[in-house]
Formats: C-alpha cells, structure tokens, sequence
C-alpha cells in the first residue's frame, strides 16, 4: 500500500511501473483473503440454501443499492480526481479526491446504520451461518474502506502541498487502484448478500 | 496511458460510471423476479460484467502491458484452486 | 589454535561502519535489514531447538515422568511455531533472500526499501504478540485444528493476530521480492542469466504472495470463532471442522515449498563453484521451481486423507501429490550430474550442501509413502510423519541454511571462520540427525502416534536411541554457531570473492558497502561459466 | 511391516495388501536412493581434489536433452505406478463388506465408547469374533479424535457432527490396541483401547454371560468396571495425581474443591463425581472429566463405588 518509495536512479516513469507492480501483486494477496471468505460463502450456500434464502431478505436492500451507488460514484471521482492530477489540474483533483473521501465517510455511515439495525433486531456474528458471513464479509470490506480514507488523506494532505506534478502523481496512482480494487469487492459482495443470498 | 485529450478520458469514464449505475439497478431489478438457480448466474454474470468495467477502465489494465494483466488474472486463478478443491471435497463427502 | 587466524579485522567495513541501535533500527539498507531477520529467526531456531531437546527428554521415558503431559503438549506447540513460523519461514527468504537479492542481480537495494524495513517490524510485533500469548500457553499444536482450538482456554485469539501479522510480514517481503526481481536487473542481466537462486526465491515469493493471505484470512476466522463464535467450523453451529483444516493446509502445504526452495536455490549456487563446473541443466532446474511452487499449490489435501474428506478428493488429491516428485527429481538428478567430472573440493558449504542432497533425498523419497493413499491410512500421524519433515526441514532446509551461511559469512561480515570447526561440527550434526530421526522411521511405522507424551513400554528402546541422538545434533548445532559467532571478532580478513564464484555480490568488496556497488555491473554472461568447452581445450 | 516392525501382517487381509504396497513403494524408493546416494558419494569422491590444490580443469557440460527428458519420463511413470497401487488398496481399504457388524463408536475426551447392535456398550473394551468383518461407525461428543489399529494399518479420524467409518476383519484370535491419532488435548496419548478378538465359541459365551446377571462380587465388579471404563487413564490407584486426582484412599477424605469449600468424598459425592464432574471440581485440576452419564449404569456406579471404598 505504501510501497510508493522508489530509487536507483530510474525515471518517473520506470519508477510508476515498479509501484503499479508493486500494487497490483498487492491486490493479488488481497483477492485471495477474501478467496477466504468467498470460499465459506460457496460452501455454506451449498449446504443450506433455505437459510440463506430466508435470512438474506432480513438484510435492507435498499440500503445496500444506496451504497453500491455511493462505492460506484466514488470509484468515479477518484478516476476523474487521477486524470486531472495528470493535466496538473490540482485544484480540480483535490476537490476530487475529497469528494472521493465524502463518499467512503458516507459509505461507511450508511454502513452504521445497517449494523445498528441489524444490532437492534438481535442479528450477530454468530446468529447463524449467514450473518456471520455477512458480517465477516462487509466487517472486512469495511477494513479496507477505513485503510482506503486513510490512505487517501495521506495523498490528499500530499496534494494540498503540491507534491504532485503531471510527471510525479504516483502515489494518487496507487491509492486509486487500491480503491478501485475495494469498490470491486462490494460489487461482488452487494449481489451475494443482499441480492440472492 | 492516458493521453492529452483527457476530455475524452473524462468522458469515458463518466460513460462507464452510467454503465455500472444501469447495471446496478438490473441486478437489483431482476433480483425480484424467479429464477431459481439462474438469480445466482444472472447476478454474478452482471457483477463480473461491472467488475470488468472496473478493470479495464477505472483501473487503467485497457492500457497496460501483458505483464500486468498476468498479474491480474493469475490470482483469479488460483481463487478458483481453493473453491475448487473445497468443493471436490465438500459437495462429494458421504 | 593452529587453525585461528590473527584478529585483524578488515579494512573497510562496508554497509557495516555505521554504529548506533537506530542505523539499523531504521535501516533501509537491505543488508542490514537480511541480518535483522537473521538475527532474529536463529534466535527461535536456537530456542526451539531448546524445547526439541525437552521433547526429546522426554520421550525417554514411556510414562508421565519429568514433567506433566500437558507441559509436553505445550512444548511441542511451542516447538512447532517457532520452528515454523519465527524460524523456517522468514529464516531463507527474509534473510538470505533480502541480503542477496539485490546484489545478486546488481541493484543498489530492494525495489521498496520502507517496505522492507516495515515488513521487518510487522515481524516484530508480531512475534511480541505471539509471545504474549504464551500467559496462557497454547497446547494445541501447531496445526490448531478446530473445534479443539476453537475451545481450548489457552490464548489462541491473541496467537491468531501474532500469526496474522507475522503472515503479513511474510507477504510484504514476498511482494518486494517479485518488484525487485521484474523491475531492477542490472543491465544485461535477463532471465536466463539470472543465478538459480534468484530463480527459487522467485518461486517462492509467488508463494508467499498467493498462499499466505489465505492463513491470514483462516486465523481471523478462528479468532472470530473464539470471539463471536461465528460457528464456520463448529459442526453444532452447522459448520464445518474440515473447512479450517482446507484452508490451514492450502497455505501449509505450499509453505514447505517456501522452505524448501530456497535452499534449493543455495544448494544451485554451490555446487557449481566448488566443482568448478556449470551448473548441468539450467533451464531444467529453473523451470522445476516454478513447477514446484505452482503444484504446491495442488496437493494440500493430502494431510487429510483420514480427516473425514470425500474419498473422491482424496483420491484427486493423491493424485497430484506425486507429481511433485517429478520437478524435485530434475533438480536432484541435474544437481548429481553437476558433480561428473567436476574438480570438487569439499570445504564447508560444499560439505553442507551434499549433506543437503543426501538428507533431502531420504525426506523426499519418504514423501511418497505418505501420499500413497493405501500407506498414508497406516502412517498419518505417527512418527513415521515426523522423521519425514524433520529429514525435509531440517536435514533439507536448516543443512541447505548452514550451507548459505558458510558460503556467504566472508561476503557478509568481510571475515573467515575456522574450516576445522566447521568440519568437525558438521561431523556431529551428521550423525546425530540420522540417529535421532531414522530411529523415528522406524517408530512410525510400528505404529507410534505422534503428540503423544506416554507411549506404550514397546517404543522405548528406539526412543532412547533417538534421544541420545538428538544430544549430538544439539551439541554440533552449538559449535557450528559458536564458530560462526567467534569468527565475527575473530576471524581474519575475507576477500571479495574467496571462492572464486561468478555471481554479482563477489564482484564488490566484502562487505559489500551501503550501495553495493560502485558502479551498476554489465552482465554479459550466465554466472556457471566454470570448465572449458571442448573446442578452446584443444 | 517388512523387515523391522513389532508387528505381524497376517492380522487381516488388509494389513499383508496395505504391506504390499509399503514394499512396493520401498523398492522403489531403494531404487532412487541408491542410484542417487550412489552417484553423489562416488562422484564426490572420485573427483574431489585435496585442499588448496588448484582446480583441474573441467569439461563444459551445460545439460543434456535426452537425459533430463529421461528422468522426467522415468519418475512420472513410476509415480503413476505407486499411486494407482497406492489407489487400488484404499478402494478395499474404503469398502466395508455388506455383512459387517455395525459397532457404534462415540469418542471423547479422554475415551472411546462401543456401542453394540444389542445395545450393549463398553468403554476402552471392543470384542468381536474372529473372521467376521466388523464396521465401526464413529461420531465424537468434542473435539476431533482418530481411531487407529496400528496391527490392522488402519485408522480414520473421528469428527463432531458427522459420522466416519472404519472396518476390519480380524483372521487373528488375540488382543489388539487402539490408539487416538488426533491431538485432542491434555489426555490424547493416555486415550487408548483395546480390541479383544475371540473365536467363536469364546465369543458366544461372553455374550451369554455379558446378558446373565452378574456373578461376581461388588466390588470385583467395580474393579473391573473402573479397568474398562477408561478412569485409570486420568486417575491412578497408587496415590500419584495424573489427569485427576488419585482414588487411593479417596474414600471418606475430606476434598478441598476449587471454590475454596471442602466436602467429605462420600457415596453421594463419588456418584455425582462421575455423573457431572463439573458440579465440584477438586482443587488443583482442571474440569476436563467427562460425565459417564449415560454410559455407566446406576448399579456399575454403586459397583465403582464399592471398589473405590476398598483402595486405600
Ligand atoms: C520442507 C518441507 C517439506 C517438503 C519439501 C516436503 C515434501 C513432500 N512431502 Fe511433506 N510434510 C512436511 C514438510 C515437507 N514435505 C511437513 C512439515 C509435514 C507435516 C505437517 C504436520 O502434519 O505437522 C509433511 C507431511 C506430508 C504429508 C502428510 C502426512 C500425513 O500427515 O498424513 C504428505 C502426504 O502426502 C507429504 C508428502 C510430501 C511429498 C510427496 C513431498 C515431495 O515434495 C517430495 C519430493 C522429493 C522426492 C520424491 C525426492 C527426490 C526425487 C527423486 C530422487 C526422483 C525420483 C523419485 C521418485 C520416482 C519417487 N508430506
Ligand atoms: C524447522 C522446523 C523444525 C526443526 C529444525 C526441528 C528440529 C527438531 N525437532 Fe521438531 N518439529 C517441528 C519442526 C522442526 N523441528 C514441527 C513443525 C513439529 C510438529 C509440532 C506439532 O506436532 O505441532 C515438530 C515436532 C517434533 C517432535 C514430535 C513431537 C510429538 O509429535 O510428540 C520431536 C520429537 O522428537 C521433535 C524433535 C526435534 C529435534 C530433536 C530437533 C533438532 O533438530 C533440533 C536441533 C537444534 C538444537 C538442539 C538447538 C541447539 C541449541 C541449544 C542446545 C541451546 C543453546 C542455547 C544458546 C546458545 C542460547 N520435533
Ligand atoms: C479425562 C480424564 C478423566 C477420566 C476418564 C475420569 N476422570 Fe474422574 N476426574 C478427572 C479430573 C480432572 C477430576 C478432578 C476435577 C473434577 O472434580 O472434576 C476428577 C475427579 C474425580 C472424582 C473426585 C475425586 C476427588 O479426589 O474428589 C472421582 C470420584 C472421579 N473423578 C471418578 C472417576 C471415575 C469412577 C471414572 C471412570 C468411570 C473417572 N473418574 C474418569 C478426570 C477424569
Ligand atoms: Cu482423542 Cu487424541
Ligand atoms: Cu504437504
């Protein structure tokens, strides 16, 4: 994640590949902890799909659509805030990398109030097979959408000093894929909980 | 890469945000029709189509070198070898 | 001492000059970083080794002497993480692997130093965790098959995170390593110039890369067992107790690849030089690490052809156990045709490393016996299991291990040890291995179940045998370090490529200084041009 | 097993086939080994120059085709080989014979429990008859335990919430160990049984006498009973604490109990010590006693009873 850190005399560019390398291998360990969790998820479907049937429709699914749309939109003004970073337009990046923030906050209070819910209708990790997957499932994708704000501040706080140039936006690079990776989990996720159970 | 007409880079991606946002709401809306078996198929053939959107697009591997996709793509792969053997064992126990 | 060279240390102390606990602290040095790790993984290896000795105290007796079976319990657990996860795992990649990666293809570092020095405290804290939880000490062995780990009141849920977190570190350094090696290969240096070693740590970081985040994800869940009981692998709650252990073996299995190829690839950079030979088959020996790594990634269910699993799986999985045996083959076949003709001399690690084909050999070819459905029903879990990874991990790793350390000390601390040290402790360790561990061939296959801390009268004799050996593998184990120990402030000055090898990191100084070289080498050729070809000998 | 083992192969028909294959694979193994280990030491020896002595030179042979495609090929038909041997056996291995008697197996910590098709049970005892291919049927109450007849090179591992197999037919008239092959805690290595095959009329008059009521005295029934019912595995007779606390001389002696209160071991307290072991727990040990609730008849346990009044 912070792997942003090159040398040896490279270019910027050489050195943006061996981070974009870097990151994506990073996504590869990601894909295969929560592989996990989605293996639970198959094996369990499998085995009880009455359960699953009847317990997923306790989930709010408009709440879930909310999100997704939320995840979705913020994966966009993140692609828009790297796009402007490279015309050097930080003004504009900023702004969209703080919306890009605004939108995870709002994903992650959205995501409270579900829980709360779900709290209140006596639904645990341990209530049964299926919210103990969801809440596995969306506990850590929500992980990841804490380490993403904060990695986002911290190439925020690095934007607002002027760190970044068309040549040298690295580091918005690699936050970028890591956040695109997150909204690609809850793609996933969204369907399998909230949708077919 | 990205070039200088970044307009147009701007557009796509705004036309790919509208595309995962339609795709969004059919998922959501044929989650409310019967299917049977094929609700899950339907779902996860929509959910890759999105997550493909994602990839290509949001994340640049359109433009990228083999490399890259390999790195991409040999993950999924090895995804598959864990709910694979799970499987061979979980479905076929006695 | 007729062998003691004068103290005269070397001239120039290279990435080593600097003194202070912060220079290394908050090194990016990969250097220093590789000693970091040294430093901290034969620590455990030295305290594992010392609860092996107390297992095998032990074991000599066939009733509840010494001390209670549950202290023998905790012992074995102990023995087992640290062995594993503190000692083997980190002990060849993060050390060997992160000193000589970078001066082996000719770059001033690794390509994400913070990283690296990051992945070095996320080590540590993780083994701060893991040794938090011994307030209430684990007895579960080091597979914490559930639901036994799930309900036992030892601080599983604390070890869980220490595990998590030493996982990660693994990863980190994993990731690091397949950057570096894609991204900054001196110039001229392509993939079929690159040093085998470099080859198997390539391999294996692809494993530490694919396989751990899966342990990772597989102790959260038994932490969240233990917390939330989630009930994934509680049959009461509908769950399902195999589950943990698919998950826990998709990583186990693969990890004793990530022990085992990189003293592989140590063993691939000896050979050559001290026979003077290139190496035979080259394009063989480096496809066969990748081979190995990626069926590793195929066979994991062979722990549990008795578990419970569906035959058909078992079946499936026996299957492709054994073709593992044919990439390690090529290796070990490529590595003895090496050797013809060759003008060998046998110091140190040349010594280690023949001891490594040996051992190795016996470790793997035991390895079919295990996967054989038919046979593993009669030896899984017992001694016969045992004598197999010990001759795998420490008659293959921990020998491949000393072989690398002997190799490269001069590289290392610019120093020499003394060879009749080395030689008379390798002697020790020798024969005190195959005492203490071919004795436990034999137990197994009478049918001695492991974990067992009282056994029936009949066992008894072998166990003494093997006690008696494990004394001898203690005592060679002791001086083989002592001489290495001594030999950091003792030992006479080591030349910058003292035996006469082709790889980079014996074209800078010894040691090597902070920036390895000090101009970026052009690499023209593969690195086992030993021997003449017929024609120039005319 | 060939050559050094303790134990015979001609215990069971299973045993001499799961020995054929440990033969074949050994062979096979002898075969590598020695022309590995051969080649390795000889040229380590033939060519090994003395030290400081300057290198010979050396022929520059960097591989050869048909040799490396030789022990790719050799090795993987061999494997083969071994595993469609290996497979061959499990299938017998796997394949209990229709006309086996079902034996019910229920495993705990630290002991296993037969159940018979006539109800009978057992504890840390199982007879069966010679000749007649018996199937054990194995469900654990905790934690996973495994059942292993190293006489009978078979062995299965013994799961919570779901049952596993195991069978075997005995062709041997003798006594023959089980051992638990699944770490289950504290008492995994002292959590053994015995199964005792007989010929057949040995047998029927065991049954017989098993359904006649008991002939012996109170407390010869007790001792044998506290035997087979798996407490000596935690409890000793001679006064040294094990898993539990000793018997010897429990009678009558005042128990300091965890909770800081102390009772007198009397009849009702044994009773309820075997029945929920959990309701006093002695000072100093851990509540890892099962219940035998359900296992040990009320007048087995006035029988214990008995037995422990007289070890002093
Ligand atoms: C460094 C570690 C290491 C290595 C390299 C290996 C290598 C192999 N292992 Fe081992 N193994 C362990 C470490 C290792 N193992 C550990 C730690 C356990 C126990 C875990 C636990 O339960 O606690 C274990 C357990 C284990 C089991 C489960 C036993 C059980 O519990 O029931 C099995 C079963 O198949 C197995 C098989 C193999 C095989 C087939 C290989 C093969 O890779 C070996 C291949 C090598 C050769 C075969 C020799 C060289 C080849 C030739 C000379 C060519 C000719 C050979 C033939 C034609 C056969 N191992
Ligand atoms: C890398 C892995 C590794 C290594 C190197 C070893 C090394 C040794 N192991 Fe172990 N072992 C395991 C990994 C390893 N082991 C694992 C994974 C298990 C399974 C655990 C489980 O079941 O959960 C196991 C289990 C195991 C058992 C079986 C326990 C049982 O099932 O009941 C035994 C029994 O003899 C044993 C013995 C030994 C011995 C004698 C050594 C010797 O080779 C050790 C040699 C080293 C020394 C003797 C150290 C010398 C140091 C000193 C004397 C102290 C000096 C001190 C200072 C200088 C400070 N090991
Ligand atoms: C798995 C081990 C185990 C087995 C098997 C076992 N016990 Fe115990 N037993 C214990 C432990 C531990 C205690 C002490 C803690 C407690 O009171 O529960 C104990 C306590 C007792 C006590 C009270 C002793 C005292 O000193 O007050 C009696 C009586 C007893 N057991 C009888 C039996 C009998 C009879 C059997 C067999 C039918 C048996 N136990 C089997 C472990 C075991
Ligand atoms: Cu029961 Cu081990
Ligand atoms: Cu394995």
């Amino acid at each position: 994640m912070s792997g942003t850190e090159s040398h040896g005399g490279e270019t910027p560019a050489q050195a943006l590949a061996t981070a974009k390398l870097g990151i994506w291998t990073f996504l590869a360990t990601e894909v295969l902890l929560f592989g996990g969790l989605f293996t639970c998820y198959i094996v369990f479907r499998l085995k009880y799909p009455e359960l699953f049937y009847t317990e997923h429709l306790k989930l709010n699914r408009p709440l879930g659509l909310v999100n997704t749309v939320v995840l979705i939109t913020s994966s966009l003004t993140m692609a828009l805030g790297i796009a402007a970073m490279k015309q050097g337009l930080r003004r504009r990046a900023t702004a969209c990398i703080s919306l890009t923030i605004l939108l995870a906050c709002g994903f992650l209070g959205v995501k409270y109030v579900e829980w709360s819910e779900d709290f209140s209708h006596g639904l645990y990790p341990g209530t049964n097979l299926f919210f103990s997957l969801y809440f596995m499932m969306t506990g850590l994708h929500g992980i990841h959408v804490v380490a993403g704000i904060c990695a986002l501040c911290w190439v925020l706080v690095l934007a607002r000093r002027g760190r970044f140039s068309p040549e040298y936006s690295t580091p918005v690079e690699i936050t970028g894929l890591y956040w695109h990776f997150v909204d690609l989990v809850w793609i996933y996720l969204f369907p399998l909980l909230y949708l077919v159970g | 890469m990205l070039n200088t007409s970044s307009t147009k880079a701007y557009r796509t991606y705004i036309l790919v945000w509208l595309a995962l946002l339609v795709l969004t709401v059919v998922t959501w809306l044929v989650s409310y029709v019967h299917l049977g078996m094929l609700n899950v198929t339907v779902a996860m053939l929509i959910a890759s189509m999105k997550a493909l959107l994602v990839a290509l697009f949001f994340m640049h591997l359109r433009y990228e070198n083999r490399l890259l996709w390999a790195f991409a793509i040999i993950p999924l792969g090895f995804l598959t070898l864990i709910i694979g053997g799970t499987l061979a064992d979980v479905l076929l126990r006695d | 001492m007729p062998d003691d060279i004068a103290p005269s240390p070397p001239a120039d102390r290279g990435y080593l000059t600097e003194k202070g606990f912060l220079s290394w602290a908050c090194t990016l040095d990969h250097k220093r970083i590789g000693l970091l790790y040294l430093g901290t993984t034969l620590l455990f290896f030295l305290v594992g080794g010392v609860f092996a000795l107390l297992l095998r105290m032990k074991l000599m007796y066939p009733g509840e002497e010494l001390f209670s079976n549950k202290a023998y319990n905790v012992f074995f657990t102990l023995h087992g993480i640290m062995m594993i996860f503190l000692f083997i795992i980190p002990a060849i990649p993060s050390a060997l692997g992160n000193f000589l990666i970078p001066l082996m293809i000719g770059a001033r570092d690794v390509a994400f130093p913070r990283l690296n020095i990051f992945s070095y405290w996320i080590f540590l804290a993780g083994i701060i965790v893991i040794l938090a939880s011994l307030a209430s000490p684990l007895d579960t062995g080091w597979t914490f098959y559930t639901p036994y780990s799930a309900t036992t009141g030892a601080a599983v849920t604390v070890l869980s995170f220490g595990i998590f977190l030493v996982g990660m570190s693994s990863i980190l350094t994993g990731l690091n390593f397949i950057v570096t090696i894609h991204r900054l290969r001196a110039p001229g240096l392509t993939w079929f110039r690159l040093p085998l070693f470099i080859w198997s740590m390539y391999a294996t970081s692809i494993i530490q890369v694919l396989a751990t985040p899966v342990v990772g994800i597989t102790f959260l869940l038994l932490a969240a067992e233990r917390i939330f009981g989630v009930g994934f692998f509680d049959p009461a709650k509908g769950g399902d107790p195999l589950l943990f252990q698919h998950f826990f073996w998709f990583y186990s299995h693969p990890v004793v690849y990530v022990m085992i190829l990189p003293a592989m690839g140590i063993v691939s950079e000896i050979l050559p030089v001290f026979a003077r030979k290139p190496i035979f088959g080259y394009k063989g020996i480096a496809y066969s690490s990748l081979a190995i790594a990626f069926i590793g990634f195929l066979v994991w269910g062979h722990h549990m052809f008795v578990s419970g699993m569906s035959d058909v799986a078992g079946i499936i999985f026996s299957f492709l156990t054994f073709f593992v045996a044919v990439p390690t083959g090529v290796k070990v076949f490529n590595w003895i045709a090496t050797l013809y003709r060759g003008s060998i001399s046998l110091d140190a690690p040349m010594l280690y490393s023949l001891t490594f084909i040996f051992l190795f050999i016996i470790g793997g070819l035991t390895g079919p016996f295990l996967g054989a459905l038919a046979t593993n029903v009669h030896l899984h879990d017992t001694y016969f299991v045992v004598a197999h990874f010990h001759y795998t991990m420490m008659g293959g790793t921990v020998i491949g291990l000393f072989a690398g350390l002997h190799y490269w000390f001069p590289k290392m601390f610019g120093r020499m040890y003394s060879e009749r040290r080395a030689l008379t402790a390798w002697l020790l360790i020798f024969f005190g291995f195959n005492i203490t561990f071919f004795s436990m061939f034999i137990l197994g296959v009478q049918g001695m179940p492991r974990r067992w801390a009282e056994y029936p009268e009949r066992f008894q004799p072998l166990h003494i045998a093997s006690t008696a050996g494990s004394w001898f593998l203690a005592l060679g184990t002791v001086l083989m370090f002592w001489n290495l120990f001594r030999s950091l402030f003792r030992g006479g000055p080591a030349q910058p490529d003292p035996w006469g090898s082709k790889t980079l990191e014996w074209r800078t100084g010894s040691p090597p200084p902070t920036h390895n070289f000090a101009e970026i080498p052009t690499v023209t050729e593969w690195p086992y041009g030993f021997g003449k070809k017929e024609k120039e000998r005319e | 097993m060939p050559g050094f083992a303790a134990t015979n192969n001609t215990v069971s028909g299973v045993a001499a086939q799961v020995d054929g294959v440990f033969l074949f694979i050994t062979l096979v193994g002898l075969f590598f080994f020695v022309l590995t280990q051969g080649f390795l030491i000889y040229f380590a020896l033939r060519y090994r120059r003395k030290k400081r002595e300057e290198p010979a030179e050396t022929p520059y042979i960097t591989g050869s085709h048909w040799l490396e495609t030789l022990w790719v090929v050799i090795p993987s038909l061999v494997v083969l080989a071994i595993f469609i041997y290996g497979y061959l056996v499990y299938r017998t291995i796997r394949t209990p014979p229709a006309d086996a008697v079902e034996i019910q197996v229920t495993a705990r910590q630290w002991l296993y429990q037969f159940t018979y098709p006539d109800g009978r049970t057992a504890v840390n005892e199982v007879r069966v008859e010679v000749g007649r291919p018996v199937k054990f049927l194995m469900k654990s109450a905790d934690v996973i335990h495994g059942l292993y007849l190293p006489d009978f090179r078979v062995k299965m591992d013994i799961l919570p919430g779901s049952y596993t197999y195991l069978w075997v037919q005995p062709e041997q008239v003798g006594k023959y160990e089980i051992y638990c092959t699944e770490y289950c805690g504290t008492g995994h290595s002292v959590m053994r049984a015995v199964m005792i095959v007989m010929n057949h009329e040995d047998y029927g008059r065991w049954v017989k006498q098993e359904e006649k009521p008991e002939t012996l005295s109170l407390t010869k029934k007790g001792e044998k009973l506290t035997e087979n019912s798996g407490c000596l595995a935690c409890h000793s007779l001679d006064g040294t604490a094990r898993v539990g606390p000793t018997l010897k001389g429990l009678f009558g002696k005042k128990v300091a109990l965890a909770d800081g209160k102390s009772v007198v071991a009397d009849e009702t307290y044994i009773r309820e010590s075997i029945l929920e072991p959990n309701a006093k727990l002695v000072q100093g040990f851990p509540p890892v006693m099962p219940t035998f609730q359900g296992v040990l008849k009320d007048e087995d346990i006035t029988a214990i009873i008995a037995y422990i009044k007289t070890v002093k």
